[in-house]
């Protein structure tokens, strides 16, 4: 009987310092089999297949492949299983060529001196024959999402794996993309493999998968047949509850002009291409405009640029305040707030204490120092006072320092920073990613609430799930340029999706063209 | 000048075996207990090391042919840094572990040893190459100390007199840095090449002089003798205590030669053809020797140059081609007696600024600043 | 207790507590390796420090301790705010001598000023010495610690002919002695530990740790500093201005250096720079007093008087013939255990959490 | 001609232990472990072997020890850059505190070790190493002259280590794991690849090329060793830095660097330059002087390997 599965996990348990990731949790993949896991964020998807690809070594349960009992301590056993993983953050050498970043750790090689050229002709025949299209000779950071994640895939195959984790693999594509992806998966799954697919979005699951197994806060709860099971079966096994899964708003009433970009171009720092080229839009108060896009066509920079934290030419105002020459803190102070892409990167400093990060742009204020000594006293209470509002939660109050703190109370205290601050307009990239729905929920309700108190929100987001239903206008970045300007009621996920991918331009972007 | 000279080092030789049948007999000092960490001690500068292949190295075996015989204790100690407080805490800390004879080897303890002579009345001093002055710059010697000073001078004016009078034309110095000592060996070298110029009426002689400006071997001391030799220069007298190692690579690897300092320093390298040698090994002994036997005279400053026999080149390993033991003689007698005022000519140290106002009559000297 | 444990200072302290004396313990055993009979007594004689030496001893500690402080500041001032002055070696070398040439040319000035211009004037030039490699870290993009390497040499060589064309003594062979009236004050302190050097300057160096601890924790620019060193990135997005902030610390850093350089040469009256082409001893002690403090100002007072204390003691480990390097073995020994202070603290923290964490196992089970 | 060979003879004798020091420091690097320990590590190598060459000297033929020397530095070397690794690797402390820790003991150690031994602490030897001529080799133009006459082995070495070092780098399996270890741990660590050993294999290799370097340091310039290499380290780190972690680049680096050490200090036999009278300091100055402009209008800015100098932890995300 066990034979027919090609997998088998049993009663799996994964205890990490102050969390049981996994408790006893059951996976039977088979062969040729397409088999999704679902669950919320923190369900423990991720720290199963960590276990099965050996990354880490699992507390209880055993292992069965093939039929065999197997121990998996390293991903090198996995790999001689014949087992492949495309991690959720991409496990990739941004300065190495693509084929490298293949090779790597199976490099074929004569006395210990690379063979590159019968590589290359592997992957090549891998590439054509699966139609995964990568440049081998391009550095990864030069080349887009989408082509990562073939890098992934191709690694997987390269390493003639059978059974194949997707950890996540669609959250960073367009729905082409994600089409493609899917129509991979199934050839592959046709020639005998076997998939193993995580992903929180259920239209996917129903769309690909033969099977679904359902975590919930690290335990099992079903696995069934995706067939069988309509979506609201399905979130409702996820979450533990019935979901509503659309976000609650009144129509948005647009006022005054806040923010004005003319012309606004970036350049690329290495060559001398437009990163932003030539954009030009205008934000209003009480409206919460969403720059949709593929990750990576300049969004980031737009961002940066109008948060004045790299160089630009072109113009941009600020309730009618030209800001183009001025620094970042002239832009803090004059009503610019800023939720950044890279919570680590840029929006923390993870070794501060919270209360620290509470009053980065703030602390010389006249309420929080005087004569350039800081007033513990009165940060302190601001900090407890901001910890009760927005209800972040860590070990040690104002006191905890940053880093030891989870993803979604760190992005919640930026959250609570920013909107905190005097501002006109709130800049908030990808705020939700990586949180549970609890917390997405909450984010969602914040940037809404910013909008009905008269600010400009300018959201940008890869989730066009995200972007349906917070935005009330949506702008698509391709390459640099908007080429779309479109009202969520009118567009559909298709035709957004087809804006992103380049292969459609809308009518305004036609008509600024002529301009 | 040079016999008179083996004979003392053959006498002294009979006085040690003397002393070590001595010594034998006489039962290992009874509180060795406590003062067993060093009776007889010797000070080296913080700036210094204990081998410095020159002064310091050259005292300490001294200190250890003396004690080897009489059984006595010996160490060494360093300052942290050259101030008189930190000094005066190893001079403490030395008789607080039972030094009885102190043999301070710098000019950096000219300030500290006047506080020293007088604090430890019962404790014997002698001091090379300086006189201990006060900050006012008065001179005091008590009757426990004694300044042995030498007339470098006169051992490099006979290496550059040899060095000409064996045919070398394109000669040079280089110095450690620029300490009295070492300014005295370089002085003298000049006067004497230039002498012998005179004197044997050469022409054509050349002399480059400078200072490497540390005392170590480093690749950039390797590499300036180097471009001497490569630049015509045939030797070179290195008065740089362990640098001299420099000039004996470059003189390896350039086909040339050098002249030692200090001491004999045939044993180091093939290239060494003579060393300019001063006898502070002997004289560390003797002094050593005279205090054990109670005829130690305190408060005097002694001087050692030609006529003293304090300084010496060793014809015996020297690799001269033509100036022969006879020539050596006949040259270390007229120093010794100051024949035609040839020794007051040398200059010493303090006498010029930089060497190239030392008049010389037929020597074309350049100076490498 | 459990509060106290949890502290981040404390918890530090106590890790360098336990390196420091897996340090001595090792250092023993090498002693031991080399020289037997008199390892034990040496041992005695180096940890009992300045105290084996009366009250001159403990001066002495305090007087080596100044320059090391100050110095081993600079160096803990920049790691703080994300920039290695390892050219602090350089600034110490420069300000050695600006203050020595001030000195010797400001004794027209009122005499109880001298010294205060002549170590101000050394650590501005040590300022100074600390903008370039500043300047080209901010503004080029010149990793500074190639940059510090090279000023430090340029320091050295520069400062030697220096010498040379102004405060040349033949018999020195480096500058005069300072003159008396620009010593340091001794304000009492020559009473209370008599045969010693030790100065005002002690104060100086307690003073400045203390501003620089006050400057870094308790300012908005030390606020701004920090965020710069935890996370230049996160600093220039709250609209901090980093490379005016960099050259600033350089500033800093170069100043606590250079006025280091100068205290030291102003502390005795045979006092001088000599001429060498090694650098001055002192400056050897930078960075690992820095480390050993783990880089805080405050933590600096007290490694800056642990080193100066086992280096007396190694002065007068002499004495059981052991050479003046024995000290510089076990110094390194400890700092090589700081690199345990991970695992020691981490070992703290879970001794101290051991009871919280058998809870959270019986409740997951 | 004889001018111009000598000139090349001494910047390769002041270049190649940089490039050999610089090129260790490159792999330690490179495999993500910063190491300024270098000058300690090269005075480890000097010491134990020119040690061996002392106790050895009057038994056995030059060349024979030199090569048994070679072997004992390396040894010694990569002996003592295991303090680093296992610092840095297993208890994953900052990076500069071993390196630091080994600089400050190395010529403590030397000192002690040499007094203990030889009752002194410079170690004389005889220095017996250079080889006049090549037969054969030597007889080719120009290149005969420069490399095959009055040269050491050591020349030799360093040449051959720079070949092999940008062979192995770029060229081989192992080089493509360990730059990979350097730049973004995760990705070996996600493929199977032993980082800690990648990271432990750098790091010894910078050991044992900089053990040699200090051997290389002494063998060419001197006839004693005194327990230090006179900072020589800390350049190297500069040279490593100057040329980018890149083989290539740092021969290029250090070649510059050797040259102009060469003119600042033989610039004494160049009557021209004598007579200008500029004293010999303002000499000294330059290399660390024009490195420091050399620097400022290198436009393109040095990329340090992504993940040097961060501790890594397997399954790291
Ligand atoms: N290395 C770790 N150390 C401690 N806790 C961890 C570690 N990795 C994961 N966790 C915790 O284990 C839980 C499960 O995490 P896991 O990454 O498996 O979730 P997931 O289902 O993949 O979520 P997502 O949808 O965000 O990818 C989370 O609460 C997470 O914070
Ligand atoms: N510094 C950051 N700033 C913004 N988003 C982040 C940051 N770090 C992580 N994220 C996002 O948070 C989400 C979850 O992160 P987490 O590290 O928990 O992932 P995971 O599911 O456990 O990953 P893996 O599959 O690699 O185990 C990811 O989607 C990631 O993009
Ligand atoms: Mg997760
Ligand atoms: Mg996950």
């Amino acid at each position: 009987m066990r034979l027919e599965y090609v997998l088998e996990m049993r009663d799996i348990t994964k205890v990490f310092p102050n969390i049981v990731a996994n408790d006893r949790i059951t996976l039977k993949v088979a062969e040729g089999e397409i088999h999704a896991i679902l669950g919320e964020n923190g369900a423990g998807k991720s720290t199963l297949m960590s276990v099965l690809f050996g990354i880490y070594n699992l507390d209880e349960g055993e292992i069965y492949v093939r039929g065999k009992k197997t121990l998996i301590n390293n991903p090198n056993d996995a790999n001689n299983l014949g087992i492949g993983m495309v991690h959720q953050h991409f496990k990739l050498v941004e300065n190495f060529t693509v084929l490298e970043n293949i090779i790597l750790g199976v490099e074929t090689a004569k006395y210990g001196v690379l063979r590159v050229n019968e590589a290359r002709r592997k992957v090549l025949e891998l590439s054509r024959k699966y139609g995964l299209e990568v440049e081998l000779d391009s550095k990864v950071s030069e080349i887009s999402v989408a082509m990562r994640q073939r890098v992934e895939i191709l690694k997987m195959l390269y390493r003639d794996n059978d059974i194949l984790i997707l950890d996540e693999p669609t959250a960073v594509l367009t729905p082409q993309e994600i089409d493609e992806l899917i129509k991979i998966m199934k050839d592959l799954a046709a020639e005998g493999k076997s998939i193993i697919f995580i992903s929180h979005k259920l239209k996917e699951i129903k769309q690909v998968a033969d099977r679904c197994t359902i975590l919930r806060k690290g335990k099992y709860v079903d696995t069934v047949n995706v067939q069988d099971a309509t979506l609201e079966d399905l979130s409702e096994m996820m979450v533990g509850r019935k979901v509503q899964l659309e976000v609650d708003k009144t129509e948005a009433i647009p006022g005054d002009v806040i923010l004005k970009v003319e012309n606004l171009c970036v350049k690329a720092k290495e060559s001398k291409k437009l990163k932003v080229n030539n954009v030009s839009f205008e934000l209003r108060r009480g409206e919460i405009t969403c720059i949709a896009g593929v990750d990576n066509n300049g969004q980031s920079e737009l961002v940066l640029a109008i948060a004045g934290m790299i160089d630009s030419t072109g113009t941009i105002s600020l309730n009618g305040e030209d800001l183009s020459n001025s620094n970042v803190r002239f832009r803090n102070t004059h009503g610019i707030s800023h939720i950044p892409e890279d919570r680590h990167k840029h929006g923390l400093v993870l070794d501060f204490d919270l209360a620290s990060n509470f009053i980065l742009q703030t602390y010389f204020n006249q309420r929080f120092q005087k004569n350039g000594f800081l007033k513990f006293n009165e940060i302190n209470s601001y900090a407890e006072k901001l910890i009760q509002e927005y209800d972040v939660r860590s070990a040690l109050g104002h006191e905890s320092i940053v880093r030891d703190m989870s993803g979604g109370n760190q992005q919640k205290a930026i959250l609570a920073r920013e909107m905190d601050r005097e501002h006109s307009m709130l800049i908030a990239v990808q705020p939700t990613r990586g949180l549970d729905v609890g917390a997405i929920e909450f984010i969602h309700k914040q940037l809404i609430k910013a909008r009905d108190d008269g600010k400009a929100v300018l959201l940008v987001s890869l989730e066009l799930d995200e972007v349906m239903d917070v935005s009330d206008r949506i702008l698509v970045m391709y390459e640099g340029e908007i080429v779309a300007d479109v009202l969520p009621k009118n567009v559909t996920f298709r035709e957004l999706g087809l804006y992103m991918s380049g292969s459609k331009k809308g009518e305004e972007y036609e008509a600024i063209v002529a301009k | 000048g040079s016999k008179k000279k083996e004979d003392d080092a053959k006498k002294d030789d009979a006085k040690k075996d003397d002393a070590a049948e001595e010594s034998s007999e006489e039962p290992a000092s009874k509180d060795s207990e406590e003062s067993s960490k060093g009776e007889v001690v010797l000070f080296v500068s913080a700036a210094g090391a204990l081998d410095d292949r020159a002064f310091n190295s050259a005292c300490w075996l001294g200190i250890q042919d003396f004690c080897g015989e009489t059984g006595k204790t010996y160490a060494y100690y360093q300052p942290t840094e050259d101030t008189v407080e930190a000094q005066m805490v190893i001079c403490d800390t030395a008789v607080k572990a039972g030094a009885k004879f102190i043999v301070i080897s710098a000019d950096q303890f000219k300030l500290s040893a006047v506080e020293m002579q007088e604090s430890y009345p019962d404790v014997t001093f002698i001091i090379y190459d300086s006189i201990p002055t006060t900050a006012e710059g008065e001179e005091i010697i008590a009757d426990n100390l004694k300044s042995i000073l030498f007339k470098e001078q006169e051992v490099g004016f006979l290496a550059g007199y040899a060095a000409v009078q064996d045919g070398y034309t394109k000669l040079g110095f280089v110095g450690g840095m620029p300490v009295p000592a070492v300014v005295r060996f370089g002085y003298g070298f000049a006067k004497g090449v230039d002498r012998a110029a005179e004197d044997l009426n050469v022409d054509g002689v050349e002399l480059m002089y400078s200072y490497f400006g540390n005392f170590e071997a480093t690749p950039d001391n390797q590499a300036r003798c180097a471009s001497w030799y490569q630049n015509g220069t045939e030797v070179i007298f290195a008065a740089a205590g362990p640098a001299g190692a420099s000039a004996f690579k470059a003189a390896e690897d350039n086909d040339g030669v050098v002249i030692g300092v200090d001491s004999d320093q045939s044993a180091e390298s093939e290239t060494v053809i003579s060393s300019a040698m001063k006898d502070l090994r002997n004289l560390t002994y003797k002094a050593l020797k005279e205090w054990d036997e109670g005829t130690f005279k305190g408060g005097v400053v002694e001087t050692y140059g030609s006529a003293e026999g304090g300084v010496a080149l060793p014809m015996e390993t020297s690799k001269w081609k033509n100036f022969s033991q006879e020539d050596y003689d006949a040259l270390y007698e007229r120093l010794a007696k100051d024949e035609d005022g040839i020794a007051s000519s040398i200059p010493s140290n303090t006498d010029y600024d930089d060497p190239s106002q030392i008049p010389l009559e037929r020597t074309k000297i350049t100076y490498v600043q | 207790m459990k509060r106290l444990l949890l502290n981040k200072g404390f918890n530090s302290f106590l890790a360098s507590l336990v390196s420091v004396i897996c340090g001595l313990i090792i250092g023993l055993v090498i002693m031991f390796i080399f020289n037997p009979q008199g390892a034990w007594d040496g041992f005695i004689i180096m940890i009992q420090g300045g105290f084996s030496d009366s009250a001159r001893g403990i001066g002495n500690v305090l007087y080596y301790a100044t320059s090391f402080i100050l110095i081993g500041l600079s160096v803990s001032f920049s790691f703080q705010t994300g920039v290695f002055n390892i050219g602090a070696i350089g600034q110490f070398t420069i300000g050695s001598f600006v203050t020595i040439y001030v000195a010797h040319h400001g004794t027209w000035l009122p005499a109880p000023i001298q010294w205060l211009v002549a170590i101000i004037c050394g650590g501005i030039v040590g300022a100074l010495w600390g903008i370039i490699p500043g300047v080209m870290k901010a503004y080029k993009n010149v990793n500074e610690v190639i940059s510090c390497i090279m000023m430090n040499y340029i320091a050295m060589y520069l400062v030697n002919q220096l010498i040379y064309d102004s405060l040349y003594d033949n018999s020195l062979v480096g500058t005069r002695y300072v003159p008396t009236t620009s010593l340091m004050p001794r304000v009492g302190l020559d009473k209370i530990f008599p045969g010693s050097s030790v100065n005002l300057g002690f104060f100086i160096a307690l003073l400045v740790s203390v501003l620089v601890y006050i400057l870094l924790y308790k300012t908005t620019f030390g606020f701004e500093l920090r965020a710069c060193g935890f996370n230049p990135n996160a600093a220039h997005y709250a609209g901090v201005n980093e490379k005016r902030n960099i050259v600033l610390v350089m500033i800093i850093a170069g100043f606590l250096a250079g006025l280091g350089g100068g205290i030291l040469h102003l502390s005795s009256i045979s006092k001088y720079y000599k001429i060498s082409e090694v650098f001055l001893n002192e400056t050897n002690y930078a960075i690992p007093i820095a480390l050993l403090a783990n880089t805080h100002p405050i933590g600096v007072i007290a490694s800056g008087i642990f080193i100066s204390y086992i280096t007396v003691g190694g002065t007068l480990m002499q004495g059981q013939g052991f050479p003046v390097e024995t000290v510089d073995m076990i110094t390194a020994v400890i700092i090589y255990f700081a690199a345990f202070s991970l695992v020691f603290k981490q070992f703290f923290t879970r001794i101290t959490t051991l009871k919280f964490n058998k809870a959270n196992k019986k409740r997951i089970q | 001609m004889q001018t111009l060979l000598f000139i090349l003879r001494q910047t390769l004798s002041f270049s190649i232990p940089l490039l050999i020091v610089a090129l260790g420091g490159t792999f330690s690097v490179r495999s993500g472990i910063t190491n300024i320990g270098l000058e300690g590590m090269m005075v480890m190598g000097a010491l134990t072997s020119i040690s061996f060459v002392r106790m050895t000297q009057d038994n056995i033929s030059s060349q024979n020890q030199l090569l048994v020397a070679i072997i004992i530095s390396i040894i010694a070397g990569m002996l003592i850059s295991l303090l680093h690794a296992f610092a840095s690797v297993n208890l994953k402390a900052d990076q500069i505190i071993s390196g630091q820790a080994i600089n400050t003991f190395a010529p403590a150690f030397s000192v002690f070790v040499s007094r203990i031994i030889f009752g002194e602490q410079i170690i004389v030897f005889n220095n017996t190493f250079r080889i006049d001529e090549i037969p054969l080799l030597s007889k080719i133009p120009i290149i005969g002259d420069i490399f095959f006459k009055d040269t050491y082995i050591t020349t030799y070495l360093g040449i051959i280590i720079y070949l092999i070092s940008s062979f192995v780098l770029f060229k081989t399996r192992f080089g493509l794991r360990l730059r990979a270890c350097g730049e973004y741990p995760q990705a070996p660590d996600s493929v199977g690849i032993n980082v800690s050993k990648m990271r432990y294999i750098g790091v010894l290799i910078s050991g044992a090329l900089c053990g040699l370097g200090g051997l290389v340091y002494v063998v060419p310039n001197s006839t004693n060793f005194n327990s230090t290499v006179f900072g020589y380290g800390f350049l190297a780190m500069a040279v490593m830095i100057f040329g980018q972690w890149h083989p290539t680049k740092i021969l290029f680096a250090s070649l510059f660097f050797g040259l102009l050490m060469t003119f600042s200090s033989t610039y004494s036999g160049i009557p021209f330059l004598v007579s200008l009278g500029i004293p010999s300091n303002y000499y000294k100055i330059l290399p660390y002087a024009m490195t420091l402009i050399i620097l400022v209008f290198n436009v393109s800015s040095s990329k340090e390997p992504a993940a040097a100098g961060k501790p890594f932890e397997k399954g790291m995300r």
